[in-house]
């Protein structure tokens, strides 16, 4: 590897021939002997989001780690976001993507506090809901996928709809949409899903559970994602909505992990000491 | 007057012989009959409040708020004709917003001033416009702390390059108003509309300039602002009025950096000290001067 | 940014194209951004004589994974409300989701808009030469759909229409479209259509006629939707969770959902 | 050792790259698992097989023998699969006659290891192989590559990670028979509920030093729905150009009826004694 | 008629800071027949009067119905408030599409109140000649919004625009104090009525010349017209059969509800 991270990841001239513009617009060619690029890859990204919804409202995690291929490069990354008191949004994926939503919701915040300022009962009902938030950014995302130039993002939305209920609701990059009781990006699609769908399997018994037992199951995820997902840390963030608001935690770390299996463990085929 | 009949006085833009613009002083003349709205700065925030003439015993009550939020630490109040001041709202919301885009943080009260002015100048420049038919009072609070940039990754360094300066302060409370002119200044205490003579000398015998002194808290002013909202409504006291008052602090204060409505309770509580103290007026002035 | 070129590096380093990278297996692979995707499932419609049905299983899928057991794909269309009231079209979508809902939404919105601006419910007829047009309009981007559209026409018959991702349609007597398209659609040609099938009284060899297919009444046709994706589940991995039916008649729609298996 | 015969790999590279598709293979998408426990190991696996999207078979079995006390699970290429266990299958009773003892889990590892190993992964299976001999009970992964696991418990296909996901939550030391059973099928089970290429039933088999216990079957949660209406068709609804009837007496000409000698019956014997 | 200097266009402020050509575009308001509106805490009302060019002619159209949750009342120039109102249905389609939410009523009103705004500041446009009552429900509840061509938006209680509308707005007053806790009937009556004020003594509301539009929570907003008027016409004015008492009993108990 060298120091042009652009060329990093590219094929190689002496071997592959160079790349031919020609077949590029003039203005394009001309100009940069590139062509229009936008984001091709993720760069510095973050792994799964996971959340289940239970009775009164839903549970959301995300560890904090930003890795940059396989280098752990920040471990301070808050990749659950706020919104108003009846949201929050989960990143998974490229974490300046993760940035610029972030930004785009402040703003959106900012918009609607112009008419909802103050802080009554009556106010609270006009606040824009987890639902209301999940198709905005739906139509977002689907946006920059159809103009080519997509948000390297999985999110989850969660939180309260207009009618108090609980919601949870996925987004990606290709502006694909889906709710459930459970869900889970990256890593966590294969791993955790099925952990939380055996607690969860349906609506019916999300309407059932209790707070304590969801995030009961959501750190007990967390603590098998750290033990399988390469990309993950064992310190996390966790937030529970419901008609309270949103409670935040960010420095959260993976209690009573087990390692007992690895005692007895010596070599991989033949070998007994 | 003198203007009219000249025919000078019939377009934007034109200025008469000797150097006046008659249009942007018919703009002040239509301020003149609005609401009187006021600004305090104080010690620990802003606050702004608003008689609310009520037209129509069909409006309904508590509702048509005229004060309206620009940032989440900002506010405008404005005075003169109502269509106009949403004209001027709303600007001074995209104002803000690109601010925001282009630097990752809220705009500096200073600095909409400076924006809003320019634009509501341009408005005097042209025959195919008029000037705008208010006076806009800008109430903020530019945050002390250090503000982390939209969506910051990380906490950054604790000391040294790009860290933090131990103990530095910035920013604070900050007042403004802006003429139909676009005309702007900074203030400690502004008056606008119908009873603003009266406003102002009730203001001028405020504690506001910090050089005088500690000044007034946030909730004095509040209760200052209700009290001087009732002493400029004597002059038309025939119409009824809703009081509209709204505040800023600081993050530690009780709006947390927010340009929020005043509670209603304190609302209230400072009506009804307002109520008595224009009713001990006649008789002792101290009353008054305790509060 | 443009000073780092590819072409401006020194001559002994080796220097990189901008062409789609190499898998290290040296099948090529195009490591850049695909629009599309799908989402997998099936649907399937049957107009009869004064009633459509409409139906679609209710998975969603990414590649092995299941997104959720329950993503809708039919949608009622011109409704008004989060309920949808007053509505007599359904439009089912089956391929990229995303693309699904935006045709849907696009469609919506326009049927809306006719009834706001003609104050009356626009034909399923021309409902259906919309929604062909707004395919092709994305001709070279197109929706990634298979759609179907049912209502009932001027006539007050069942009235079905499928289209092709960039606005081919067809009025037709029953239609599957999606993962399971190629084992549902064989099963109604010969249920529905009665194709394959001869008179057994009629005479031998090539004297044998062809049974004639007459419109089915709605409980027949119910049972043959059912029959259609218990069958489908069966053999297609993409195809599960749940069965979404929407019966139009002229009083309405009808709707009613039932379980298929999870595996 | 004769191998596979790859004389006309370019050919099919060509064909390939002129857009005539490779025939596809049938694969086992699958969930495996397999776990150690306190006096024996249990594996096991769904039983879905896949073509593509399309479900090939139902009830495959992809527990499969290679000796009374040592079975395999398998995933990837069906027939990769089942062709290599057969084989080593049989190079192992062939080595157990030979040196006259109970055949070792090492060695069955160690022989598909260097089996797969030599076809640089061409040979897609990916297996579980767990069993009992004199050393005690012993549970490997082998992969296509030739690389080997040792764990307590073990997973693989594509609902590994599903069925990862109840051992990383539910694993234990020192379990028993009847928690291991549950376990193992617990995991095909979030396999089969969550993973597309996985489905239908639960086999399981338990093998310990005394006696290996195969459960084909073990758990059917998916069992086919009744259908609504009756296909049969009446008599006649299919056309018929032609009609020709053979008899009995006809056909009988075509076949021949042979004798078996005794010396083969023999060889079956012995196969079934050991 | 008189006419002054500063009445040419709306970029003229006159010495006394009014804008002549905005005041002269209410006036276009009071040339349309009356509409009512009237919120409770549960419902929102929309009565009008229609009128016809003549005899043979059809009757204008003076409820839109925009949204589920709400609709507009006009008085004034009908095509000004079709530009609006076809403005007002994009942006509510809009708001169900991009956030799923039906739009804020509030929002809606200050939308065309800004848009109305800009027509008495520029040169070359002339204000909106048209008043509008915005009734309907959304999230904070039931509201009655009136628009008029300055761009002033208010929120009402209850609200009577066009001709001869001072009689319906001191109806209104009179009763102001029920309207919070009125049923929907009474609202309905209460709204047949205050339009009854304003009719002139020769004129009765018909099935053909009345509009009626309902909302409530839980309630989508619903035009009734022709036929499905005349329940609430005859419920309101406990018309009989015979004669024009009906007429006088109806206002007999106007004067003591």
């Amino acid at each position: 590897m060298n120091h042009f991270p652009e060329a990093w990841g590219r094929p190689r001239d002496d071997i592959y021939g160079s790349y031919n513009p020609q077949f590029l617009p003039n203005s394009h060619a001309q100009q940069s002997g590139h062509p229009t690029t936008h984001t091709q890859s993720p760069i510095v990204t973050g792994t799964s989001v996971i959340a289940v919804k239970y009775k009164d409202g839903v549970v959301i995690a995300a560890d904090n780690l930003a890795s940059y291929g396989s280098l752990a490069r920040f471990t301070d990354v808050h990749r659950l976001k706020p919104f108003n008191k009846k949201a929050v949004v989960g990143f998974g994926g490229d974490v300046s993507d993760m940035q610029y939503l972030d930004r785009l919701l402040n703003s959106l915040d900012v918009k609607e506090n112009y008419s909802h300022g103050h802080d009554d009962a009556e106010s609270d009902k006009a606040l824009m809901s987890a639902k209301n938030l999940h198709t905005y950014l739906s139509k977002v995302m689907y946006k920059r996928r159809s103009d080519f130039n997509p948000l390297w993002n999985a999110l989850l939305v969660c939180g309260l709809s207009e009618d108090g209920t609980p919601f949870l609701a996925s987004v990606d990059l290709l502006g694909t949409t889906f709710s459930a009781p459970t869900l889970a990006t990256g890593f966590g699609a294969h791993l955790a899903q099925p952990i939380l769908r055996r607690v969860v399997p349906d609506e019916a018994a999300s309407k059932a559970l209790d707070k304590e037992a969801a995030v009961a199951a959501v750190k007990e995820c967390m603590k098998v994602l750290f033990y399988r997902d390469a990309r993950s840390m064992n310190e996390y963030s966790i937030a529970v909505v419901d008609k309270s608001g949103v409670d935040l935690k960010q420095k959260e770390k993976l209690e009573g992990q087990s390692w007992a299996f690895a005692e007895q463990i010596k070599g991989y085929g033949t070998q007994t000491v | 007057m003198t203007s009219i009949g000249t025919g000078y006085d019939l377009s934007n833009s034109v200025f008469s012989p000797d150097g006046r613009n008659f249009q942007v002083e018919y703009a002040v003349k239509a301020v003149e009959n609005g609401g009187t709205a006021i600004g305090i700065r104080c010690k620990d925030g802003v606050v702004l409040a608003l008689e609310k003439l009520v037209g129509s015993k069909l409006l309904k009550k508590d509702a048509n708020k005229r004060i309206a939020t620009v940032d989440r630490n900002m506010g405008v109040v404005h005075s003169g004709l109502l269509p106009d001041g949403r004209h001027f709202v709303s600007r001074a919301r995209d104002e803000a917003a690109s601010w925001r885009s282009t630097y990752k943080a809220p705009i500096p009260v200073s600095s909409l001033a400076n924006r809003m002015g320019a634009y509501v100048q341009a408005y005097t420049l042209y025959s195919s416009v008029r000037p705008f038919g208010i006076t806009a009072i800008i109430g903020g609070w530019d945050a002390e702390t250090e503000v982390d940039v939209d969506g910051a990754v990380g906490s950054g360094p604790k000391s040294g390059s790009g860290g933090k300066t131990e103990g530095a302060k910035q920013g604070g409370p900050y007042l403004y108003m802006i003429e139909p002119s676009g005309l702007y200044w900074g203030y400690y205490g502004a008056a606008t509309g119908k009873g603003r003579q009266a406003a102002k000398a009730e203001l001028e015998k405020l504690k506001l300039n910090p050089k005088d002194g500690d000044c007034i808290s946030l909730e004095e002013g509040v209760k200052e602002a209700a009290r001087i909202i009732y002493v400029a409504h004597e002059d038309s006291k025939d119409k009824d009025f809703e009081l509209e008052m709204t505040w800023i602090s600081a993050v530690n204060g009780p709006t947390k950096g927010r340009h929020e409505e005043v509670p209603k309770e304190l609302r209230e509580e400072a009506e009804r000290l307002a109520k008595i103290a224009l009713e001990g007026e006649d008789e002792e002035e101290e009353g008054k001067m305790e509060e | 940014m443009a000073s780092i070129s590819s072409f401006a590096m020194p001559s002994e380093a080796p220097t990189y194209s901008f062409a789609a990278a190499q898998s290290a297996s040296g099948q090529p692979r195009q490591h850049g951004f695909y629009p599309y995707t799908d989402n997998g499932g099936s649907t399937l419609g049957i107009s009869g004589d004064s009633f459509t049905i409409l139906a679609g299983d209710t998975r969603s899928t990414s590649g092995y994974n299941i997104n959720t057991r329950y993503a809708p794909k039919l949608f009622k269309l011109g409704g008004s409300g989060p309920n949808h009231e007053g509505s007599k079209i359904v439009l089912s979508v089956v391929g990229f989701a995303a693309d699904g809902n935006a045709l849907q939404e696009r469609l919506d919105t326009i049927v809306k808009m006719y009834k706001y601006q003609h104050g009356k419910d626009i034909s399923v007829h021309a409902c259906a030469q919309r929604l062909s047009h707004i395919l092709y309009n994305k001709r070279f981007f197109p929706y990634y759909v298979h759609a179907i559209l049912g209502g009932i026409d001027e006539e007050g018959k069942g009235a079905l229409y499928s289209y092709d991702p960039v606005g081919s349609y067809e009025r037709e007597q029953c239609r599957a479209a999606g993962a399971a398209a190629s084992l549902i659609m064989p099963f109604l040609d010969n249920q529905v259509n009665l194709k394959n099938q001869y008179d057994p009284n009629s005479g031998p060899g090539l004297e044998k006629v062809q049974r004639v297919p007459k419109p089915l009444d709605r409980t027949t046709v119910e049972e043959i939707v059912r029959d259609a994706f218990t069958s489908a589940v069966e053999r297609h991995i993409e195809v599960g969770d749940g069965l979404q039916m929407m019966i139009i008649t002229k009083d309405g729609i009808e709707e009613v959902y039932t379980p298929l298996k999870q595996d | 050792m004769p191998g596979f015969d790859f004389s006309n790999h370019n050919r099919n590279i060509a064909l390939h790259a002129r857009g005539v598709p490779l025939p596809k293979a049938t694969s086992t998408g699958t969930t495996i698992v397999g776990a150690l426990y306190n006096g024996g190991v249990v594996i096991a696996a769904d039983t879905r097989a896949t073509s593509g999207p399309i479900v090939a078979d139902k009830n495959c079995e992809k527990l499969h023998y290679i000796s009374p006390q040592i079975w395999c699970a398998g995933a990837g290429t069906a027939a990769d699969t089942e062709f290599t266990t057969a084989l080593i299958s049989s190079n192992l009773e062939l080595h157990a006659l030979s040196t006259g003892r109970k055949p070792r889990v090492v060695t069955v590892m160690t022989m598909l290891k260097q089996h797969l190993f030599r076809y640089q992964g061409h040979i897609g299976a990916y297996l579980v192989v767990a069993g009992c001999d004199p050393t005690g009970s012993h549970l490997f992964t082998v992969h296509a590559h030739g690389s080997t696991d040792k764990l307590p418990y073990v997973t693989m296909g594509s609902g590994s990670l599903a069925a990862m996901s109840v051992f990383e939550t539910q694993w234990k030391r020192d379990m028993t028979r009847d928690e291991a059973v549950k376990l193992c099928a617990d995991a095909i089970q979030a396999g089969i509920f969550n993973d597309l290429g996985s489905g239908s039933n639960v086999d399981v088999c338990v093998i310990t030093p005394e006696k290996t216990e195969l459960m084909r079957n073990y758990i059917t949660p998916n069992q086919r729905e009744k259908k609504m209406r009756d296909y049969k068709f009446a008599r006649g609804t299919t056309a018929v150009l032609n009609e020709k009837i053979i008899t009995k007496e006809e056909i009988s000409k075509y076949v021949v009826v042979e004798d078996v000698t005794g010396e083969q019956a023999v060889g079956e014997k012995m196969e079934v004694d050991q | 008629m008189f006419r002054n200097n500063y009445d040419n266009d709306s970029v003229t402020f006159s010495p006394q800071g009014r804008i002549f050509q905005v005041e002269y575009a209410q006036e276009a308001v009071k040339q349309g027949s009356v509409v009512v509106g009237i919120v409770s805490k549960t419902h929102a009302v929309l009565a009008a009067l229609k009128r016809n060019a003549e005899e043979l002619s059809s009757y204008q159209q003076k409820i839109i119905p925009i949204d589920a949750h709400y609709g507009l009342a006009l008085a004034g120039l009908a095509s000004d408030a079709r530009v609006l109102s076809n403005f007002m249905k994009q942006q509510s389609l809009a708001s169900r599409l991009t956030y799923d939410r039906p739009i804020a009523l509030a929002d809606i009103t200050a939308r065309i109140g800004d848009r109305a705004q800009t027509n008495t500041q520029q040169y070359g446009k002339r204000p909106y000649g048209v008043g509008l009552l915005i009734a309907g429900v959304d999230a904070r509840g039931p509201h009655l919004f009136e628009f008029q061509p300055s761009g002033v938006t208010q929120e009402m209680v209850a609200c009577g625009i066009g001709a001869r509308s001072q009689m319906a707005r001191t109806y209104l007053e009179r009763h102001l104090e029920s309207f919070e806790s009125s049923s929907r009937d009474e609202l309905i009556k209460h709204a047949l009525r205050a339009v009854k004020e304003s009719l002139s003594q020769d004129k009765e509301l018909t099935l053909d010349n009345t509009s009626l539009a309902v909302s409530g929570v839980d309630e989508p907003f619903k035009l009734y017209e022709g036929e499905e008027v005349v329940n609430f016409l005859e419920t309101t004015f406990e018309r009989r059969e015979e004669g024009d008492e009906g007429q006088a009993a109806g206002e007999g108990m106007e004067v003591d509800s």
